[in-house]
């Protein structure tokens, strides 16, 4: 497949669209981790939601 | 007295004895105006050409100056929790307040363009379409800040914050504004752009008060 | 008139202040709002001027001018007191007096009331706390509404403050008035009392 | 499943657990056909391979201002519904829609090299998405700036509202002003007129990319339920360690969401 | 930590929670250069040859926003007098206030400027100097708007119109900020506005804190 | 230790507050100015803190560091609290323990002796009018300093905040502090009464 004189320009969008929607997904999935993680540290120190169920159960 | 011209009237008293207000704004108004000749060089044509837009630039920027202790300071000694009470609508309320601001802090600028035209090299025909556009346009100027004020109170938050949320939503009044100017200077059509000016005044004339009560009475604590 | 509330809860930033209260009080009484620093005294006269919304419960005003709100037929004194120092004594009264509107009286006889009288043209950022506190009350009797909220009314007043103010209290429940008014210490006159928060 | 069912934050957590990774599979399949019709698409008599910039730019630009769109309406979820879940949407959404605005800003620009010879043109539609893109930073500096979470949302709401008259601005500013800007030609009245080997490919990428944004959002979401979660329970941690000396330490800490 | 580091810390600190920050700076000075296009037309030559002058107009309106409460919030909440009585002397609180509140409002402009630049159409040696002349002047707008808020809060119901006589104070800094910027773009000297840029700053860091300090010490009451 | 005033007249607004007033306070004493609203209370504590210049007489400290100014040597509690609502608690605690210097506490210790140290990490705007003056109390513990000058310290305190308050303050006096406060109730401990003002 050949692009032409512009493919540095088409290249550069795809490589940027991808990189950033990765990052969007990178971003999302670190933070889920962080926030389960510091859910079941809370939940080891004994701290309890009034409902009476544990803080890392998600359901 | 009923109480919005009770409300217009102490808003405007204060800004008149305090000062600050008004008189910081006119004086940064006549700095944009002054600082112009310096930033493009000593071209008369071109400053003329830019006349217009640096007027609303200048009456843009100077009117967000005082805008964002509108409610914040009424919020903090407590007057706003009365007029939240009182038997005026909120809506009303706000609008009223806008109005007075708008009287203390928008009308100066207006009247203080003339000489500012002659800074510019504006000839007088031109000079009466920029004072014409600017009080068609001030005022929703005036009444879209106003939705940034109210944000103030219910966010505790001031300064460069608002002027962000603000300035965006000023911008189709500063395009169509300049426009008109331009047109009325150039010969062209003025009308046109002239009444979606005003068309947006009006807009901003509803959507601001309500905006802003509902900002406020969300913000209430 | 009757003002009540049953099973009012608060919530402000988040926690809990406060649940399930019941409090009730009629025209001519005065109900004593007490409790600890911090208990909800202020957050609940804020709920009752509806500047709070109640996170369980309800407040309802029984009686009364029946097109009007509650808050609308209430004079809330808070502990800012709603003044601009750049308007003299007279004018911050004035001010209010048209704005709330309603039964308007004399602006001069109300602050002659509270003793003010001879700073009437003084600008209000001249005030000694006291007088601050007193051009406020002022407010009240500028202005005939019947339901006072009043958030430790006798702060900053010297004893004639406190007396002369007692006074007023009783004129207003004596014409048919009702006073809701939280405060640590006596209010100087027959009040129920209602407390908030634990032992203090 | 009710919308009345989904306004429980835990109801929420437990059908998004099992919705989600259908949801990206289907997503990346999506994907995985557009980008491969669209490597096979034909080049452009005029604008020869860089139409195929076409592909992710207008899909971007497209949803950045839906995703405005969809955080309006979770807006008015917040203030006229007072639905729990609407302010939750409209905190996750908004970084997503500043992705989205700055990717058709980028790949914008980098068509607008070979084509108009500049990477910026202070052109109507250029600036006026450029507006979006710093009221969608705005927003989010909103957010961050205010750490209850419930102030900010109705703050938020009445802004994002405000702001949706933006968008109008954009889809009509090739019309309203003459510009280098493409006219629609997809989106417009009496259908489109681009060519069907352009088109089917562009559908196929937009709805990938719309595809994206409900996964996203719906995983974001799931972040911004447990992030309330935790700082309940730090407030309530806060307040058990404490010493009970004062009146003030019998005060309790709401859940956000206790069921 | 010593009295004025504790003191920076806090303004900062207050600054980044309620204005939010040098992020919200950068946002400000982009939203501010956005608005050019609108007012002046999408004529990009003419935009670069704005360019510095926009910068310097919004570093200006930047500092000015959040300026005139630099004494008077503290003021108002007693904080004033604290910091009157305790033993770091007047004088150096003021420049210490002052040099927080430009720490907070001015350097992230300056940090921005780059990214600014590619939108104005600067070349790198343009955007290069600009930042330098930003670098020198805006302490100085700062320093200068500082008599003002201390008059603010001496003048409290006297009128401003001493403190509307300061922000005229800040035009020959304004002035030789783009005349140095644009000598620069040019290719004229740089060197003579630009030293007397640096000039005006200096005195201003002299008079400035003196001032205000002598201003707050007769207001107070 | 002494704090003098011999003949001291104070002059605000053009209007002559008081004048020829004679007052004296020793380490180990507290004094109480007291008198009607307006009478100039919490002018004469300010002319003490160098915050006002009196207009006629002088006023003096004996004994103290000397190379340290009356004011340098002395805490002010105005009717203003001096706190920043967007900072935490101990933010703001911590603040002016750095800044006003001198010989610094831990201010973990003096919030928990006012009660405070539960709110430690709440922002200030959310503290309830008490809770404000306690954390402007606590700022009195966080910096010794041997003298106070408070102007109603009391106000807004519960009945436990006072009893509190009053205890602190005869600890201060015990270790040889000098406290000067205006008030309208009784102070909690004992102390020399300054009357200024006309009959009340
Ligand atoms: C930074 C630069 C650019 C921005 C911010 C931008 C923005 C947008 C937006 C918001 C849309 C959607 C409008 C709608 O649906 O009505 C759009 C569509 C489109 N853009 Fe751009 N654009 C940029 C540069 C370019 C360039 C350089 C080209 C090509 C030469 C281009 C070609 C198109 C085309 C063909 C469409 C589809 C129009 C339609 O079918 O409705 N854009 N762009
Ligand atoms: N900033 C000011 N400018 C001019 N005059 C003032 C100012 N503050 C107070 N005054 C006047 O000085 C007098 C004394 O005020 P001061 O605040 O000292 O009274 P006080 O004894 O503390 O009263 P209170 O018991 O009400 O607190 C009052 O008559 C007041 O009007
Ligand atoms: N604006 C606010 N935001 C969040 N929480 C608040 C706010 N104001 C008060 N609170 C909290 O609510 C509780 C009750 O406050 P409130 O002001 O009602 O107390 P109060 O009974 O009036 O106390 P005081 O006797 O000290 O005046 C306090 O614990 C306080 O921390
Ligand atoms: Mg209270
Ligand atoms: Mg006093």
């Amino acid at each position: 497949m050949s692009l032409g004189p512009y493919t540095s320009f088409i290249v550069a969008s795809y490589a940027l669209v991808t990189a950033v929607v990765l990052i969007l997904i990178i971003a999302i999935a670190i933070d889920y981790r962080s926030l389960r993680q510091r859910l079941r540290e809370l939940d080891q120190s004994g701290i309890t939601r009034r409902s009476g169920r544990s803080a890392a159960d998600l359901r | 007295m009923t109480a919005q011209a009770a409300l217009i009237r102490r808003d405007i008293r204060i800004a008149v004895r305090v000062g600050g207000g008004a008189l910081i704004g006119v004086l940064f108004f006549l700095t944009v105006v002054v600082l112009m000749p310096f930033a493009v060089g000593p071209d008369l044509a071109l400053l003329t050409r830019l006349g217009p837009a640096i007027l609303w630039l200048g009456a843009l920027l100077a009117s967000l100056l005082t805008l964002d202790r509108l409610f914040m300071a009424d919020h903090e000694d407590g007057s706003l929790d009365l007029i939240v009470m009182s038997r005026t609508p909120l809506e009303l309320a706000c609008a009223t307040k806008a109005l007075a601001h708008w009287m203390a802090a928008g009308l100066p600028l207006i009247v203080a363009t003339p000489v500012l035209g002659l800074l510019l090299n504006l000839d007088t025909r031109s000079t009466a379409a920029v004072a014409l556009t600017l009080l068609a346009g001030t005022p929703s100027l005036t009444f879209t800040g106003m939705i940034g004020a109210a944000l103030a109170v219910t966010l505790h938050r001031g300064g460069l914050l608002l002027a962000v949320l603000v300035l965006p939503l000023s911008i189709p009044v500063l395009i169509f504004g300049v426009a008109a100017s331009q047109a009325a200077i150039s010969g062209l059509s003025f009308g046109a752009p002239f009444s979606i000016l005003c068309a947006l005044s009006l807009v901003s004339f509803v959507v601001g008060p309500f905006a802003a009560a509902a900002s406020l009475r969300h913000g209430l604590d | 008139m009757r003002v009540w509330g049953r099973g009012v809860g608060c919530v402000r930033g988040g926690r809990e202040v406060f649940s399930r209260l019941h409090f009730e009080a009629a025209s001519g009484q005065a109900l004593a709002v007490t409790g600890p620093n911090g208990s909800g005294k202020t957050s609940l006269l804020r709920l009752i001027a509806g500047l709070l919304i109640p996170a369980t419960g309800s407040i309802a005003l029984e009686g009364g001018e029946t097109e009007l709100t509650l808050p609308e037929q209430a004079h809330y004194l808070g502990h800012r007191d709603a003044l601009k120092p750049a308007l003299s004594v007279v004018e911050n009264l004035a001010f209010w007096r048209d704005f709330i509107g309603g039964e308007a009286g004399d602006t001069n006889k109300s602050l002659a009331a509270v003793g003010l009288d001879h700073a009437a043209h003084l600008p209000a950022a001249y005030l000694s706390a006291g007088q601050r506190r007193r051009l406020s009350l002022a407010r009240l009797l500028a202005v005939k509404r019947p339901i006072w909220l009043l958030d430790e009314p006798a702060a900053a007043l010297d004893t004639a403050g406190q007396s002369l103010f007692a006074g007023l209290m009783g004129d207003h429940l004596a014409s048919g008035g009702l006073i809701i008014a939280a405060t640590h210490g006596p209010l100087g006159i027959a009040a129920k009392e209602l407390r908030i928060g634990g032992a203090s | 499943m009710t919308l009345i069912d989904l306004a429980n934050p835990s109801k929420f957590l437990s059908l998004t657990a099992r919705v989600l990774p259908w949801l990206a599979a289907v997503t990346a399949i999506v994907l995985a056909i557009g980008l491969y019709q669209s490597a096979t698409a034909p080049d452009d008599y005029q604008q020869g391979a860089t139409v195929k910039i076409m592909f992710v730019h207008v899909p971007n630009a497209w949803l950045s201002m839906l995703v405005w769109g969809v955080m309006s309406l979770a807006a008015l979820g917040t203030l006229v519904w007072r639905h729990p879940l609407a302010d939750v949407a409209a905190k996750a959404a908004a970084p997503i829609g500043a992705a989205f605005t700055f990717l058709a800003l980028v790949t914008g620009s980098l068509w607008g090299r070979p084509m108009w010879g500049t990477y910026w043109e202070w052109d109507a539609r250029l600036t006026s998405v450029l507006i979006l893109f710093l009221m969608y930073l705005g927003l989010i500096a909103l957010w961050r700036a205010v750490e209850d979470p419930s102030r900010a949302a109705r703050a938020a709401a009445v802004l994002t509202l405000v702001g949706a008259i933006n968008l109008p601005i954009i889809k009509f500013s090739v019309d309203w002003w003459n510009t280098l800007h493409q006219p629609a030609s997809v989106m417009r009245l009496g259908g489109p007129t681009l060519d069907r080997a352009f088109l089917v490919p562009l559908l196929m990428m937009a709805a990938a990319f719309s595809l994206l944004f409900v996964t996203l959002l719906l995983a974001a979401m799931r972040n911004e339920i447990l992030r309330r979660r935790l700082r309940s329970l730090q407030m309530m941690q806060a307040r058990a360690f404490s010493s009970e000396v004062d009146a003030g330490s019998r005060e309790k800490t709401v859940p956000f969401g206790a069921a």
